[in-house]
């Protein structure tokens, strides 16, 4: 079998998207790596009403947490210079706002960009919704990093989502640890694909048609 | 000067009734008001509608803290967009709950705090784009303006708000620290009753009015949290190194 | 001809209606001049971002004035302990939220409590809205403290008003020169007279009919 | 660091076109972006929206203070609360425009700053109580919701806005002073790019986190107002005495 990308390398990818100056809002899980890889300039904002944060504190040194910063997870985060402190109004207003850029996990991606990345079941109390919602709507620019398949080797691209949704036509970008694939205005375009790996191999894992794009080619970091 | 500031948690809530509602910050331990939930708690009343944004389970024995959803068998109504913690199974231990009646209205945060701020000024409701062709649409109205989709949802006025506060003066004007600021202010406007716990009661003066984050005619009664009390800075800070031990804890920190 | 409540009279009986603990914002004019007669303890709020403000800088201080507080007026404040400044959000939040009790001037109010006091005439750019439609709607307890007729000695208590209404059916209570009515379900309740004053005098100068208060009594301050 | 700082007014209001809406406050002279209002007149860009709470003539001349209502000439559509200034004969003093084809739109100011929160929330639409029976209701919806009526009040989303701050950080966070602070804070999360103008810019770091009114994602440009600049106390402070010795302003001021 050939080499998919690794989480990390995923993350590397994902977080080469984001420039100086960019806002960001990384969601839980494998977007949340993206911030040891993202360059210097971009500031985070955290839903429970951070902006400009610096480092998390890692888990061996969590006797060095501050007790009042923790971001959205409830992980800690250290202080850093021009970081601003509101209330979760001016934050949704700021991630309604379109000046945001987020970059989410997800479970299915539609081949219209609908989203669905808060409960893989019918129970509506299997999952949390959070501002997963609210970013998918008022993002700027929704990025997905995730796996392209299921543990079970199932695409998680997919014409519809089965599982209950985030948010409809929201997703801009999916960077898999096989491809980077942009949502269009006509459908889904194959721009990069993992060394090694061809744009057959990936429709094949993949439920929906894929546009081969001009100038298609390997992942770069 | 009217007194705001009362002796004890259990008079600050002594008239609460059953069926009230009541919004809950509760980000986390230092950031719920678990004095007034143990005063609640204590006083038993029933038929509760919590309107909390996290509902997850304490982590810990109730003599160590308490979350909002420590009131879990004196509700009727949920409200929240957080029900549980996913590594734990997400909304799993309500279930019981809701088999014996419990209703639960998932929300999404930015929903949630937009209906707050609706509630608080006074509007009879507001079309948010957030939902549409999601769960939150269901039994909802929705409409097309300027070419867009959105969910008509309505206004929350809680009866009640229990906050916690860094800082109180003796007008009820508030400070917060760090991110446990989140619901707070808003939900203290949006209440008929602000009952508050603060870490400090000063004098009138002693906060700069430039920094005062909820202005005092938003807040009805002030307790201060006594040396010993659930969310001193101490006893949060003991939280967090006994959080760093816990294996589940570690995973839901560092997932 | 009998003698009327002077200006300062007429705002000092309205100032007895706020007591110790109550928020109170307070319209231009005659209602302004109800700050120099309310009790120790009522908190005022000004529509532009401030609460707690201590007293008006009077006309031959101006050197003394602050820069940085006004009012909603544009006259100078002096900050007093415990004051708290915001921005307009927050402040129509607190007019919205009905802890605040306003006293307004009026050119007209109906029977029914409609008020009109923003244009006395039928064009839009004839008089300014500012925030008198948020208090009027917004208040826990709307009173008017004016004069009781217009200087042409008509009834400013009308069945209708004709002039552009700033709120329907808002209006709770009263205060003139002449007496102290309240808007009751049943209708214009006559609780107080001027010393002097009959209920059949102020009846006639008042175009709907007033329903004469059990315990009818001259007003006292 | 992405650099937020321009160099001069004229550069920073450079690519506004024709036909742009705007944002200002102007509650008096101290709190109005006056020096954004004067390179904006010097670029003489037309047909503009602007949307300001007080739209009052300025009682000074030119070189001395510029409102809000200083861009006049340059208007096609107005949003105000305040149109004049009622002593002066209220709004009398645009009429000559309107007869030229200006809009006004007369709003309330609680209504101005809830359209503004909706406009930069994403909201589609608010049902606002306030106006109803007034001809703020004229070629509305309007609505009963739970027995109680309502106006449905659309959103403002200015391309600009133009604000004052007391101080900015090189990120753009910003704090205000006093009751200038004002729509500012609303003006600023509402518009598409926002403008500031500061008394003093300073290094990320220098104002407290749990201090700041705007965070600095709202803020796009920032411009240091010079000390011969519109605005800084100095030249406010004389401004205030001026006031004193106008009869008109005495009237305004102690009406």
């Amino acid at each position: 079998m050939k080499q998919r990308l690794d989480r990390n390398t995923i993350a590397m990818r994902a977080a080469t998207e984001l420039k100086d100056g960019d806002y960001a809002n990384l969601g839980r899980g494998l977007p949340s790596l993206c911030a040891l890889y993202i360059p210097e300039g971009v500031i985070f904002q955290s839903e429970n009403g951070l902006l400009g944060y610096g480092p998390l504190v890692m888990e061996d040194e969590i006797e060095k947490a501050e007790l009042y910063y923790v971001d959205a997870g409830g992980r800690f985060l250290t202080p850093a210079p021009g970081m601003a402190v509101f209330d979760v109004v001016t934050s949704f207003v700021m991630i309604s706002s379109g000046r945001l850029i987020t970059i989410l996990g997800a479970l299915e991606v539609s081949e219209k960009g609908d989203l669905a990345n808060w409960n893989a079941g019918t129970d509506a109390l299997g999952g949390t919704i959070g501002g997963g919602m609210d970013l998918a709507v008022g993002a700027k620019r929704v990025i997905i990093a995730m796996e392209h398949t299921t543990k079970e080797g199932k695409p998680k691209i997919v014409n519809e989502c089965i599982y209950p949704l985030t948010a409809k036509e929201c997703v801009d970008l999916i960077i898999t640890d096989l491809a980077v694939i942009e949502v269009a205005p006509q459908g889904l375009l194959l721009r990069e694909v993992a060394p090694g790996w061809t744009a057959e191999e990936v429709q094949a894992l993949t439920e929906p048609k894929l546009i081969v794009a001009e100038g298609l080619k390997e992942i770069e970091l | 000067m009217k007194n705001k500031v009362f002796a004890s948690f259990d008079e600050a809530v002594a008239d609460i009734p059953d069926g009230a509602s009541i919004a809950i910050e509760s980000w986390g331990a230092p950031g719920t008001a678990q004095n007034l939930v143990a005063a609640l708690r204590r006083k038993g009343v029933k038929g509760l509608t919590l309107i909390t944004h996290n509902f997850i389970p304490t982590l810990f024995s109730e003599e160590e803290a308490l979350f909002s959803s420590a009131l879990l068998p004196q509700l009727k109504r949920l409200i929240t967009a957080v029900v549980g913690i996913p590594q734990l199974g997400a909304g799993a231990f309500v279930k019981e709950y809701v088999e014996k009646g419990l209703e639960v209205e998932l929300t999404s945060h930015g929903v949630l705090a937009s209906r707050l701020y609706a509630g608080a000024a006074g509007l009879g409701g507001i079309y948010n784009p957030v939902g549409v062709g999601t769960i939150l649409e269901e039994g909802k109205e929705k409409r097309v303006i300027d070419g867009k989709e959105y969910i008509l949802e309505k206004p929350i006025r809680p009866d009640y708000a229990f906050i916690i506060a860094q800082k109180a003066d003796k007008l009820g004007n508030l400070v917060y620290r760090g991110t446990f600021r989140v619901n707070q202010p808003v939900m203290a406007m949006a209440a008929k009753v602000t009952i508050v716990e603060a870490n400090e009661i000063v004098e009138a003066g002693e906060i700069d009015p430039e920094h005062v984050v909820t202005p005092g005619i938003f807040v009805d009664r002030i307790v201060e949290i006594p040396q010993e009390g659930y969310g001193t800075a101490k006893r949060s800070k003991e939280l967090v190194y006994r959080l760093g031990e816990i294996e589940i804890a570690r995973k839901m920190l560092f997932r």
